[in-house]
Order: C-alpha cells, then sequence, then structure tokens
C-alpha cells in the first residue's frame, strides 16, 4: 500500500471529458515526475490531487484513509501541497507574512498578537532550508521571479507539507536558479517527503524523477522506474498516435513571395535580435519553452507590446504604428493563448464574437453605420467554414461552448477579414483531439489559400506535423532554425533547452 | 536597472504628493493668517476632524479589501436618531454602546448582500443607503432632534484637557492599526485586497474577511455618529448626509488604493487631517466660504490622480509589461 | 463564523437547457414590464386615481428628465463604468446656462439669442465636463468611480459659488419664455419635453445597436482585453462614451431647468439613486456589456410609478426613500442570481 | 372667525413642507394639524427634503388628489413658481406658509413673518444694552441660508440696528450656516479662533442654540447675563429651546414670529379664497421680540414656551 494511492479518477468540464479513470501511487521521499501534452489532464489532476477540482469519479488515499479534499484549504491540512504554475503570492506582503498568511502564532493563546519574533525565526530557517539569502521582513514585490519560486517552496515546507506539487517550476527560472531548485528538490526528497514533478523539460524529469508516469488524451498510458524510459519513449509515448494520422497533407507547397518580413526585433527583457521571414502558402513554427519570448515576439508584430528596436514589413510595408489595428490593417490575425481572456467576449452571443474585429469593413466610413445584413452572412458563412456545430450563433454564449468550438469562434472572426499572415499562439491548447484534427484542417486550407502561417506551440510533434520550418527560441533569442527535411524532436527540444547567458532583470 | 530607479523616484514622489500638499497648505496659510499656527487651532482642527476620521478608519477597512461602503452616512443618522427617540431614557453608556451595536449589525447587513447574495459592494451600499436614511427619517419623523443633556455634557467633557472626540479618534486609530498591522485577520484583509484567488487558493476565507470588513465599518460610523452628534447637539435630518463621500476622500488622500490591498489607516487620519485643515484655514484667512468644496474637491482630485499613475507604475514594475492592462476600479 | 462561506451558492454552474418558471422569470429580459402591469393592477383598488388621466400625464412628465439622464448612465454602465458626476452637471449646466439667458442681467437680456445661446452654452458644459471625466478615465486611467466623485464635488461647489457671483439669492430666475416652454410646454396635453426625451432615446438606440461605436462599447464592457486585442481604439471609446454622458445630463439640465423655470444649483441634487437605479432596474449590468434603451425607459417607467402611487397613498417622503431603495436593492440581487443562475 | 367656516363642512387641505429641519418648522407643522382638525379638515402632509422638483411633483399630484387647497414651505422662492402656476390652473389656492415666493404673474398669497422689523427690535435691545455697559462690542452673526428671503430679512435686520452704533459694536465675523448645524458649528468654532474676543453675538436660527452653548462653554464663554464673561447673545424663532436659553438668562433677546397666528391665517386664507376673494399677496405676522426685561410678561405669546411647559410639565 503506497502512501498515497489516486485510483481511476474521472473529471469533465462543460461535458468534456479531461480524465478518464487516472490512476497513480507515490511512496514518500519518492519523486514522480508526471508528463503529458498540454491538454493531457497533468493539470487538471494535480487540481484534483491538491482540492482545487473534485473529481466525478474515482477515489484517493493517503496513508491508507481515504482523502477527499472539498478546497485547497483540505489539501493543505493533509500535508499536500500545490506549487502552481503561476505563483501564489501577495506581493503587498513581506516573506514572513506570506508564509503565514493562512494563521498567525500568537504569543499566548488568549493574546491575540501576532508572534513576530517566532515567525521571524521561522521563516529565517525555511530561508535557510531554500538557500534564499534575504530578510524574512521583504516585501515579496522586490523579488525576482526566481525568487519568488523559492518563497512558494518555503510556503509549502512551512505547512510540513508530506506531498508537494511542483508544476512546470522552472519555466521562468535562470539556469543558475534551476540548479539551486534542483538541489533542494533533492533535499527535500531525502527528508522523506513525496514529490510529484510535472515538466515538459523532459531532460530535467529524467534527471531527477525515480518514477515517470505518462498522461495522453486524460489516461495513464505508462508508467515505471524512471531507468525504463529514455526521453525518446517518454515522447512517443506522450505523441502516441502516428504523426500521418493526425496532421493532414498540404495540397499545395509554400511560394517564394515573401509576406511577413521580421528585422531584429528586440525589446530589453524580452526578446532580442529577432528575425524571420514567412512567405505565401507557408507555415513557420516557434518552438520553446514558456518565456522563451515565442508569445512575446507575436505580440510584438500585432502591436500589443513595445519594442526597442528593429521593423515589421507585410508584403514590403512596414507597419504603420505599434498598435494592434495597425496591426489588422496590414492583413495580420492573431489568436492568442489565452482563449478566455483575450480571445472571446465569453458572456457575449458567437455572433458578436464573430462581428468584433469585422465592424469596421462592413460599415460606412464615416458614419460607422453597420451594414447588418452583409455582417450576419459573412458570420454564418465563416461559422459553416469552420465546422462550428451550436445551434444559433445569435443566441448562444461562447462560454457554453466546449473548447474546441470556442477556438473555432476566434479562428472565425480573424478569418472573416481574409488576413494575409495569421499568427497562430497554441492553437490547440486545451482542445480534444477531435478537435484538434478539424483545426488543422481548418490551418492547411488557410494556408492553401495563400496566407503565410507564424505558429507557436509547446507540443513539438504538432510543429513537426504542420511547419514548413521551424525556429526554436530560448532565453528570448532564436537558437536554430530546422528545415522540414531535418526536423528531428529531440534536436528541436534541445535547442529550445539551451540556456545561453541572461540577465536577470 | 536605471529605469526601474527613476520609476520608483517618480513613484515615491506621487505616494508622498498628498504630504507635500499638506506641507504647501500649511506654510501657505501661516502666513496668511498669524492665528493658523497656534497650539488651540491645532486642536481645534484635530477635534473638528474627529468624526471624519473614525468614518475614514471604517471605510480603510472595507476599501482595502478592494469594495465601497456608500451608506456610512446613512447608518450614523440612523445610528443617532434610535438613540436621540428611543434610548435617551437608558443610561448613557449603555446607550452609547447599543448605538455601536446598531451600527455593526447595519454593517452586517451590507456584509450579507456583498459575500451572501453577491451583490456589488456599489450598487449594494448605495441602496441600503436609501433604505437606512428612509428608516431613520421614520424613527425622527424626519423631525430635527435636540439631543438630551447627558450627550451634550458628553460633548464638553474633556480629559486631561483634551476633547473626549480627541481620545475617542486617537483610541480607534490605536486600535485600528493594531488590528491591521498585529492580527491575522489584519494581514489577511490586505491579502484579499491584493489578489482575492490567491486568498482563497492560499485557504484565507475571503468571505468571512469581507463580511467582517463592513462590519467594522459599519461599527465605526456608529461610533463617529456618537462624536459628530455630541459636538453638533442635535440631529437635523440632513445629519450625516454625504459624509461617505468625505470618509472615501480621506482615506484616499491618506494613499489608500481604490484597488485594494494598499494604504493603511495613518494615512486616512493623514488625509481627514488634511482636508479639515484646508476648511479651517479658509474660514480663518476668511475666504468666500462657497469656495470651500472647490478647493477640497481640487486637492481630492489630485491624491485620486497621483494614486492611479502610481498604480500603473507599479502595475509596470510588478508584472511582464507584455500585458495588455485589465481595466481598474 | 466559517458557515458564512460554506453554503454559498456554487457559481459557474452549467446552464441546464429547460429551468423552472421563476427561473425563466427571473432571466427574461422584461422582467420589468411584467413588474410594472403587476404592482399598476396591484395598486388600482387601493389608490383608484392612479388610473386617472392626471396620473397618467405626471408619470409621463416626469419620466422624461429622467429618462435623458439615465440613458446616458446606462452608455456608461456599458463600459462597465459608471457615473457619479451627471448631478453635477445637471447642476453646473442650470446655473451656466440660466446666467446666459435670464432677463435679469442676462448678457442677451431681450434678445431672440438668448435661448439658443443658453440651450448652447449648457450642451458645453455637459460636453465639457464629460470630455474631462473621460480624458482620466480613458488616458489616465483614473478609476471612474473616483474621478466622477472628485468633479461631483466640485462643480457642485463651483455652481453654489457661481449662483452667488451672479444672483443675490441661490437661484437664477427669469428665463426667456421660449426656454420653459421646452421644459413644461404642452400641445394637446403632449409635453414639448416627450419629443426631446424620443429624439434622445432613438439616437442612443440607434447609436448603440447599429454603429460600430455603439457595438465596441458593448465589447469594451464585456471585455476590455479581447477589444484590444480585436483592434478596438478602447481609449477612444471610453473617452466619446463619457462625453455622451455628459451632454444627456446636460439635457435632463435643459428640462429640469425649464421646467422649474430657475437655473439652481441643488437642482436633481439627489437623483443619483434614480438615475442609476433606473437602469439596473431596467436589467442593464455593473458588470458592463450589458444595456437597452428600452430597458431604461422601462426601469424608470417603474421607478416613477413606484414614486407616483406612494405619493397618492400619501406615503411620506421616508417611506418613498426607503421603498425605493429597497426596490433598486431588489434589482441588483435578481441581477446577482441572474448571473449565478446563467453561470457566469 | 365666521360662522360660515363650520358651514363649510369638511375639506382636505394639503401641507407641503421642503422639511421639518428646524423646532419651528415642526412646530409649525403640528399647528397646522391642530388647526385643521380643530375644523375637521382633513390634512395630507409631503416633505420634500430641499428639493424643488420632488416638491413640484408632490404639488401636481395633491393636485391629481383633489385638494382644496395647499399650504407650502418651499425651498427655493424661483423654483417654486412653476408649481403656484399648476395650482392657478387647477384653481386649488395656495398659501405660502412663513416664507414668500419671488415675484411674479402668478396669484398665490403668503403669510410671512416681519423679518427685518422682529430681528431690528431684538437686535436693538441688544445695542441698548451694550451702550449702557459703556464697553466696546466684538460682534458675529450666524447667517442662514442665502437663497432663503426669511435669512435675508434677518441679516438686514441685524444690521439695521447694528450700524448705527458701530463706534461701539465692530462686526467681524459673518458665517454662513446654509442651516446647517455642522457647519454652523466648524464656522463658529473657526470665527472663535480667529477672533478669540467676540462678545456680541446673533444667530439667524434658535436651532442653533445649542451648537452655540457647544462651541462657548469650552471657550469660558457661555455665562448668564450680568456675569463678566457673558457673551451678548440674540437669536430668532422663539422655540423651547430659545425660552430655555432666555430663562436662564444665557440668551439676552430672541425675535418671536408668532407660529400659532401664522398657521391658521394659512387657513383661513385658503378659505377665503376658496370663496372667490382675492388677498394681498402678503400677509404679514407682525411677531415681537421677547428679551430679559418683558420675558415674564410675554412668554404667554411666545409659542416656544407653551412647547417648553410641555416638555418640562
Amino acid at each position: 500500500m503506497a502512501y498515497l494511492q489516486v485510483e481511476n479518477i474521472s473529471k469533465s468540464f462543460f461535458g468534456v471529458p479531461v480524465l478518464h479513470g487516472v490512476g497513480f501511487t507515490l511512496e514518500r521521499g519518492e519523486i514522480l515526475g508526471l508528463i503529458g501534452e498540454n491538454g493531457s489532464g497533468k493539470s487538471t489532476s494535480m487540481n484534483i490531487l491538491g482540492g482545487v477540482h473534485q473529481p466525478d469519479a474515482g477515489q484517493m488515499t493517503i496513508a491508507g484513509e481515504t482523502y477527499a479534499p472539498a478546497s485547497s484549504r483540505d489539501a493543505l491540512e493533509r500535508g499536500i501541497s500545490f506549487i502552481h504554475q503561476e505563483l501564489n503570492l501577495f506581493p503587498n506582503l513581506s516573506i514572513e507574512e506570506n508564509l503565514f498568511i493562512r494563521g498567525f502564532p500568537r504569543p499566548r493563546p488568549w493574546l491575540p498578537v501576532i508572534d513576530r519574533k517566532r515567525i521571524r525565526r521561522r521563516t529565517e530557517q525555511l530561508l535557510d532550508m531554500i538557500e534564499l539569502k534575504v530578510p524574512p521582513s521583504t516585501l515579496v514585490s522586490r523579488l525576482s521571479q526566481g525568487e519568488r519560486q523559492l518563497v512558494e517552496i518555503a510556503k509549502a515546507l512551512s505547512t510540513d507539507a508530506k506531498i508537494i506539487i511542483f508544476d512546470e517550476p522552472t519555466t521562468s527560472l535562470t539556469r543558475r536558479e534551476i540548479d539551486r531548485l534542483f538541489n533542494i528538490i533533492a533535499r527535500l526528497k531525502a527528508q522523506g517527503i513525496g514529490i510529484i514533478y510535472i515538466s515538459h523539460i523532459l531532460g530535467d524529469v529524467e534527471r531527477l524523477a525515480d518514477r515517470v508516469a505518462v498522461l495522453r488524451d486524460g489516461m495513464l498510458i505508462g508508467a515505471g522506474p524512471i531507468g525504463e524510459f529514455s526521453v525518446d519513449r517518454m515522447i512517443s509515448m506522450m505523441v502516441g498516435r502516428s504523426i500521418s494520422q493526425l496532421f493532414p497533407e498540404r495540397s499545395r507547397a509554400r511560394t517564394s513571395e515573401v509576406v511577413l518580413e521580421v528585422m531584429g526585433l528586440t525589446q530589453p527583457g524580452m526578446i532580442r535580435d529577432v528575425s524571420f521571414t514567412i512567405s505565401r502558402g507557408e507555415v513557420l513554427g516557434l518552438s520553446g519553452l514558456l518565456g522563451a519570448g515565442r508569445s512575446e515576439t507575436a505580440r510584438i508584430i500585432f502591436g500589443l507590446a513595445p519594442y526597442r528596436s528593429g521593423s515589421v514589413k507585410v508584403l514590403g510595408k512596414p507597419l504603420q504604428a505599434n498598435h494592434p489595428r495597425a496591426a489588422m490593417e496590414a492583413g495580420i490575425a492573431f489568436l492568442t493563448e489565452d482563449r478566455r481572456g483575450e480571445g472571446l467576449m465569453m458572456n457575449a452571443p458567437i455572433y458578436d464574437n464573430l462581428a468584433l474585429p469585422n465592424l469596421d469593413t462592413h460599415a460606412r466610413p464615416q458614419t460607422g453605420w453597420i451594414d447588418r445584413t452583409t455582417l450576419a452572412l459573412r458570420a454564418e458563412e465563416l461559422s459553416r467554414r469552420v465546422r462550428l456545430n451550436a445551434a444559433d450563433i445569435a443566441s448562444v454564449l461562447a462560454r457554453n461552448l466546449s473548447g474546441g468550438n470556442q477556438q473555432k469562434v476566434v479562428l472565425a472572426k480573424w478569418l472573416m477579414r481574409r488576413p494575409d499572415v495569421f499568427i497562430l499562439d497554441e492553437p490547440t491548447r486545451g482542445v480534444d483531439v477531435g478537435a484538434k484534427a478539424e483545426i488543422y484542417k481548418i490551418i492547411n486550407t488557410l494556408v492553401e489559400d495563400g496566407c503565410a502561417v507564424l505558429m507557436i506551440s509547446s507540443e513539438t510533434e504538432e510543429l513537426i506535423g504542420m511547419c514548413d520550418r521551424i525556429l526554436a527560441m530560448s532565453n528570448g533569442e532564436v537558437r536554430a532554425t530546422f528545415e522540414r527535411e531535418d526536423f528531428d524532436q529531440e534536436r528541436i527540444l534541445e535547442a529550445a533547452m539551451q540556456n545561453g547567458r541572461r540577465e536577470v532583470a | 536597472m536605471k529605469e526601474n530607479n527613476f520609476r520608483w523616484v517618480l513613484h515615491a514622489v506621487l505616494r508622498y504628493l498628498p504630504l507635500i500638499l499638506f506641507a504647501i497648505i500649511v506654510a501657505s496659510f501661516s502666513l496668511m493668517s498669524s492665528r493658523f499656527l497656534d497650539l488651540r487651532n491645532m486642536v481645534n482642527i484635530v477635534i473638528q476632524s474627529a468624526h471624519i476620521g473614525i468614518l475614514g478608519i471604517g471605510m480603510t477597512f472595507v476599501l482595502l479589501t478592494a469594495g465601497i461602503d456608500l451608506s456610512v452616512g446613512a447608518i450614523m443618522y440612523l445610528a443617532c436618531a434610535v438613540f436621540a427617540v428611543y434610548l435617551v431614557a437608558l443610561p448613557i453608556w449603555l446607550a452609547l454602546l447599543a448605538v455601536c451595536a446598531i451600527g455593526a449589525v447595519f454593517g452586517a447587513v451590507n456584509g450579507f448582500l456583498i459575500t451572501r447574495l453577491n451583490v456589488a459592494s456599489f450598487i449594494a451600499t448605495l441602496s441600503t443607503l436609501f433604505i437606512g436614511r428612509g428608516i431613520a427619517l421614520f424613527v425622527t419623523g424626519t423631525q430635527l432632534i435636540t439631543l438630551p443633556k447627558p450627550v451634550l455634557e458628553l460633548g464638553r467633557t474633556t480629559i486631561f484637557g483634551l476633547s473626549w472626540t480627541v481620545w475617542a479618534f486617537g483610541l480607534t486609530l490605536a486600535v485600528s492599526l493594531y488590528v491591521l498591522s498585529q492580527t491575522t485577520f489584519g494581514r489577511q484583509v490586505y491579502a484579499v485586497g491584493a489578489d482575492p484567488d490567491a486568498a482563497s487558493k492560499a485557504g484565507i476565507d475571503v468571505k468571512r474577511i469581507l463580511f467582517f470588513a463592513f462590519v467594522i465599518c459599519g461599527f465605526l460610523a456608529a461610533v463617529s455618529s456618537l462624536v459628530s452628534a455630541s459636538q453638533v447637539g442635535s440631529i437635523s435630518p440632513n445629519f450625516g448626509i454625504q459624509k461617505e463621500f468625505a470618509a472615501i476622500a480621506a482615506a484616499v488622500l491618506g494613499g489608500t488604493s481604490l484597488f485594494g490591498g494598499r494604504g493603511g489607516v495613518l494615512g486616512t487620519v493623514f488625509g481627514a487631517i488634511l482636508i479639515q485643515t484646508v476648511q479651517n484655514g479658509l474660514v480663518i484667512i476668511n475666504a468666500d466660504p462657497y469656495i470651500y468644496p472647490v478647493v477640497v474637491a481640487s486637492i481630492i482630485f489630485l491624491a485620486v490622480m497621483a494614486d492611479s499613475l502610481r498604480t500603473n507604475f507599479l502595475e509596470r514594475i510588478d508584472q511582464r509589461p507584455i500585458r495588455v492592462e485589465g481595466q481598474g476600479s | 463564523m466559517t458557515n458564512l462561506t460554506e453554503k454559498l451558492p456554487s457559481a459557474g454552474a452549467v446552464p441546464s437547457v429547460q429551468r423552472p418558471l421563476w427561473q425563466r422569470l427571473l432571466l427574461s429580459e422584461y422582467l420589468v414590464v411584467l413588474l410594472c402591469i403587476v404592482y399598476f393592477v396591484a395598486m388600482l383598488p387601493i389608490v383608484p386615481q392612479i388610473a386617472s388621466l392626471q396620473t397618467f400625464q405626471n408619470i409621463l412628465s416626469d419620466m422624461l428628465q429622467l429618462i435623458v439622464v439615465a440613458l446616458g448612465q446606462t452608455v456608461i454602465l456599458i463600459i462597465a463604468g459608471v457615473d457619479l458626476s451627471m448631478t453635477a452637471i445637471i447642476a453646473m449646466a442650470s446655473v451656466v446656462g440660466a446666467s446666459v439667458m435670464t432677463g435679469t442681467g442676462g448678457p442677451l437680456v431681450g434678445s431672440p439669442l438668448a435661448t439658443p445661446a443658453g440651450i448652447l452654452a449648457m450642451l458645453g458644459v455637459g460636453a465639457a465636463i464629460g470630455w474631462f471625466n473621460g480624458l482620466c478615465v480613458a488616458r489616465l486611467r483614473m478609476p471612474p468611480f473616483m474621478v466622477t466623485l472628485a468633479t461631483t464635488m466640485f462643480f457642485s461647489g463651483v455652481a453654489i459659488w457661481y449662483v452667488t457671483l451672479k444672483s443675490t439669492t441661490t437661484s437664477i430666475a427669469n428665463l426667456p419664455r421660449s426656454f420653459v416652454v421646452i421644459g413644461q410646454g404642452k400641445i394637446y396635453g403632449i409635453p414639448h419635453s416627450l419629443w426631446v426625451a424620443i429624439a434622445v432615446g432613438v439616437a442612443i438606440h440607434l447609436i448603440l445597436t447599429r454603429t460600430v461605436f455603439g457595438r465596441q462599447l458593448f465589447a469594451i464592457g464585456n471585455n476590455r482585453v479581447t477589444s484590444e486585442v480585436s483592434g478596438v481604439p478602447v481609449a477612444r471609446r471610453v473617452h466619446m462614451a463619457f462625453v455622451i454622458s455628459g451632454l444627456c445630463a446636460a439635457i435632463g439640465s435643459i428640462l429640469y431647468t425649464g421646467r422649474l423655470e430657475t437655473g439652481s444649483p441643488i437642482i436633481g441634487a439627489n437623483i443619483l439613486l434614480d438615475i442609476i437605479g433606473a437602469a439596473v432596474i431596467g436589467g442593464t449590468s455593473l458588470a458592463g456589456g450589458k444595456g437597452k434603451v428600452i430597458w431604461t425607459v422601462m426601469g424608470v417607467l417603474f421607478l416613477v410609478l413606484l414614486d407616483q402611487s406612494l405619493k397618492l397613498m400619501g406615503l411620506t417622503l421616508f417611506m418613498v426613500f426607503a421603498i425605493k431603495g429597497a426596490v433598486i436593492l431588489a434589482a441588483a440581487i435578481a441581477d446577482a442570481a441572474r448571473t449565478r443562475l446563467s453561470g457566469r | 372667525m365666521p360662522i360660515w367656516v363650520r358651514a363649510e363642512g369638511t375639506k382636505t387641505i394639503a401641507v407641503l413642507f421642503d422639511g421639518l429641519t428646524s423646532e419651528f418648522l415642526v412646530a409649525g407643522m403640528d399647528a397646522m394639524q391642530a388647526d385643521l382638525d380643530s375644523r375637521g379638515f382633513k390634512m395630507l402632509q409631503a416633505i420634500s427634503n430641499r428639493d424643488d422638483n420632488v416638491q413640484f411633483e408632490q404639488v401636481k399630484s395633491m393636485i391629481a388628489n383633489k385638494v382644496d387647497g395647499i399650504v407650502i414651505f418651499h425651498t427655493d422662492s424661483n423654483a417654486v413658481i412653476p408649481a403656484i402656476r399648476a395650482a392657478n390652473e387647477a384653481n386649488v389656492p395656495m398659501v405660502h406658509f412663513n416664507r414668500p415666493p419671488a415675484e411674479s404673474d402668478a396669484y398665490s398669497v403668503a403669510v410671512v413673518a416681519d423679518n427685518r422689523g422682529i430681528t431690528k427690535t431684538t437686535v436693538q435691545y441688544m445695542v441698548d444694552k451694550a451702550r449702557a455697559s459703556g464697553r466696546k462690542y466684538k460682534a458675529a452673526i450666524l447667517i442662514g441660508d442665502l437663497g432663503d428671503v426669511n435669512a435675508i430679512g434677518r441679516r438686514d435686520g441685524f444690521f439695521d440696528a447694528v450700524d448705527p452704533a458701530s463706534d461701539i459694536i465692530e462686526v467681524v465675523a459673518r458665517i454662513p450656516t446654509e442651516w446647517n448645524a455642522d457647519k454652523a458649528f466648524s464656522g463658529l468654532t473657526n470665527a472663535l479662533q480667529a477672533n478669540p474676543d467676540i462678545d456680541f453675538l446673533f444667530a439667524s436660527s434658535d436651532f442653533m442654540i445649542p451648537l452655540i452653548e457647544q462651541v462657548l462653554t469650552p471657550l469660558d464663554k457661555w455665562h448668564p447675563a450680568g456675569d463678566p464673561k457673558h457673551v451678548m447673545f440674540g437669536s430668532f424663532d422663539g422655540d423651547s429651546g430659545a425660552y430655555a436659553a432666555l430663562e436662564s438668562k444665557h440668551l439676552d433677546a430672541d425675535g418671536v414670529q408668532d407660529l400659532f397666528f401664522e398657521a391658521k391665517a394659512s387657513v383661513d386664507l385658503i378659505l377665503e379664497m376658496a370663496n372667490g376673494e382675492k388677498p394681498a399677496k402678503i400677509f404679514p405676522d407682525p411677531g415681537f421680540a421677547i428679551t430679559q426685561d418683558n420675558l415674564m410678561t410675554e412668554r404667554d405669546r411666545m409659542w416656544g414656551y407653551s412647547q417648553w411647559k410641555k416638555k418640562n410639565g
């Protein structure tokens, strides 16, 4: 009987199943590497373990006793603490206060005063354990991302956790900080703390984990001691299906006519000297880890972020201004990675979402009087073209659509503008396999119509399946370029993971 | 790095703009009238700003949680009305306790509406403002009521030569300072205001914190009504009217942010005194009384502007500038 | 105290296809219309006079000014903002306009230009203050609540002061007949102000439903970031929205001022609740992205109907206060429940 | 009173006040009620809370309610005129209680105390006393809402009496109160801060007496007449608080408007107008000044005295 036992957990959101009967075990003092593509169910299963979500079916036990957390608080009380990818700290409070915010110790039980001395001492101990050399009274807002990451760990330790879940802990860390983190994790392990380590960086998993569990499409498709898992094996298990059946062939090849030309784009602390071109009918892939500068590049091109130097040209003409409208007028469309927050108006009907970027093109220029008939016709046409399955685009709210259909809405709203350049940032994130294939088809028809596509994805095999060329970025710089003929998952990952010198901002 | 230093300097200037204004105001008034700077007048200012100060301290608790309470003026009137009409018979200390209890209960109602029925604090308290005033007008029969002797005497009682209002003011400040800085509740108020989602993930009972912020606000509104009533010795139907705005102004002047999580009661007290100083000074230099509100409003406006610009800077410093910022408030 | 939170209704519930009647009612956008009718019928036996032509005319003439102002507020609520300064704009426009037109000491005594000049002045004041609010909210990204609060304090102060400069009393009288008529004139019992209200209503309805500007306002209220990413010039739109609400307040001020034949700095000083309340009762959400002209009109109708009936019943001011507050609170609770039901 | 009044049978009279913000108005409302009851009439009451538009709407709905007459105490003397017009159209007689409207073509009658005259006699008594004392005085006046004709009248009455005595009385502070207690409180406090030696004080309304006591006491200036530290103190209205202050000799003189007279007159005028008569637009209430000298003889005419008797048995 393992210390933590998770048995066939199932969960679905908005009717879309994301976990089917997932199960695994964890001993104390053991490190379990949990890997899988985006949308494979890693985060969901961990959120269930951490009490953020409740499972629809299945059960969990800790040291033999049933464990069914109703909230993250319950989880903490049972010794499970979850270090989320986006940190959970209060920048307006000091480190020590962040550690004890759930309840400060009192000098005497009857005296409702914070025992500053005690938390000071305790915090100092904890900070020593994680080798963070700052006074406990420092405001968190003054700490770097990496330091904040460490404070999160200290927080977990302060609740004397038996199990700590790390979700992509290294994405925003420098190499030095990563090494330090690994030492600490090793020490935690030595203290008999069980650790679940989620990461895309298979190299790290190989280096840290004792055992590995691989998830795909919400199912556990393999688990065992690390010895049995080479990086290649992990990858093939993660990807599973043979590339060809998932990624349809494209009829027309790319032309030589350059549509988008990016020259030496630079913004300090973000990206450095990024240059590339995309021609008609070409799909260019950007691979790299979170914070490598992929999305940042896209956002700068589309005018959502400032840049210090460099230039962006569409069909030879430089963009008029650093603003989305300028980019749109030049013929660029942009599907952002944050669908709910930036792609859609969740509480508006599909029709309004489709119409939003197309109002100006369907209205009299002077009066802004909308030609509602043609707008409605176009919307209908596009929703048919992307095979949107929704009862009535005028009444159904975006919120009530499945992830795949939501993404189709975002695609359709941009397609209505007949863009020359389409930037796709994680187009298949949180989308079930079926919808993925459809989205790939849409992208292909788009490309066949002569559009130039810039595709960003954390799923290397997706890039391999869709792209003509792939640029690997890390720490804001382009590290390598791969032509279709010499695509190779491992070399691409390598390139994406090599860390150059990086100034700590 | 340089940019950041520059930002922090600018940020500091914005942060302390109210202080700078205060210095300028005091300086110019004392130049215009010799009487302005004498001790007795300083005491006057504190006495006159006591009720707004106490009200503002309560408001600060709510603002720190990124909420707002527009009903405090109504609470003041209701609490005192009930007191003057029904409780005069009671021994004074008991009556005073009752008044405070009324305020706390009213605050609890607000808290209930906001935490349990999920009504936006703005509209919830705007409605209870009118309901409260309505009930109070009913209680007083919309009449002006002269308060009984004991209250008048209370208004005049001095402890060690200082009016009781000053002591009440000081005590409120001390206690709230202690609560906000030295208790779990106080620190959690700041946490909730900074990021409610993170707070609930961290296992803080967010709703509970919000609820009690409103209870405290209501309670202090009642206290402030006692201070004010004992000064004017009577309550008319426009007693406490629009005091909510004065209180919010005091808090914001003191650097409490409407976006929650930043600020404190010390600043609020300063804000209340700043407002009162301006009015007092204007009287002493015999200025046209009709420009008082105009002057005060302009100062408040400057403070708000400084606060927002500062917030924008903080956003730029804390977050990755790559993100499109959402809308404030 | 922990049980405070435990029994919380769970947000984000998945909407079921077929709902119980009460939910369908709650979710229907014309709930108010129903309420109006029900209320009216319920009142008939208690105050029969409510059915008299006289009462209907009173209700109508009381609605008009409020409609115009509330529509301005609606525009701001749609972009998830709030404009507290409308009452101050009404006061300011009233006294400035009056001082321009007044027959006693006005610059244009007797001249036929007096009225048009006065109206222009009032609209100018409204637009200017609105423009300033917009500047602070859209460009300096200051919170609308605080901005409009400050401008309210400022301009209601200025309005009172201004009068003391222009007149010995706290109001400016003696306005030209041609102006006063706008506020109180009638033909066949149909007040002129009705046409003004209709014009404003239609204009705003068309702007909101038929123009790029209008649709983009909804988008901004719905999700400001998405709008930004979809190329909406958010700052420009928000700025303009405040100018519109300023203008609406000014037009409202024209009606109020004409009605009372007096430029007074306390005109409409305490109608803030009615303004916001009317919109909320109508179904406009404080969360933004939701709102219709007809909803607000219905909201105003309900408030005024309530007012009239309470007056006819001889209820005193405080009752009116409390009941109004309660009704608006109920509307807000309903809105919150709605939001939860539809699982936002 | 003519017999036909009783013959009239029952009538409904609307009494619209803009607030009951002073004991005078409260007593006024009661007096109206009492008078109407004595005639077996029905009273409809409404308060507009200083909102002209609300009051206008109240007038209109009263007309819709078919009342036989309206007694109104309005906020703004200009803004009330449309209300009068509305009443004229529906030919419902309208009487202004205690506060006259601005000049206009609309017809209504106002029962008004001679504020200026009463105040003059009141302050004159103080001035004479001052002269007798042979000292020089520093004077302050708490002025009412400048939108209120009565406030203006009382201010002018004050200066009518004080200006000729400028040799011994110097007015050092004019404190605007807008009839608002806490404005008056801080205004007076600050005025005394600027001129600590103020020793001649006139309040435009009795409702300020308690707050004046609150301000003066800590400054050791609240003492009965005869005490060397006594501040010469006059006020206006004649309410119970004023009577108490007179009796305790803290108040030297008080201008009294004859409230019962005004209430009764208002109703009589409505009846006259209902009978098609057209009384003059202004119906004066002579009022009188009650002082330390005539307190015992005149107090029975002072409405505040009867209130005071009710309170203190």
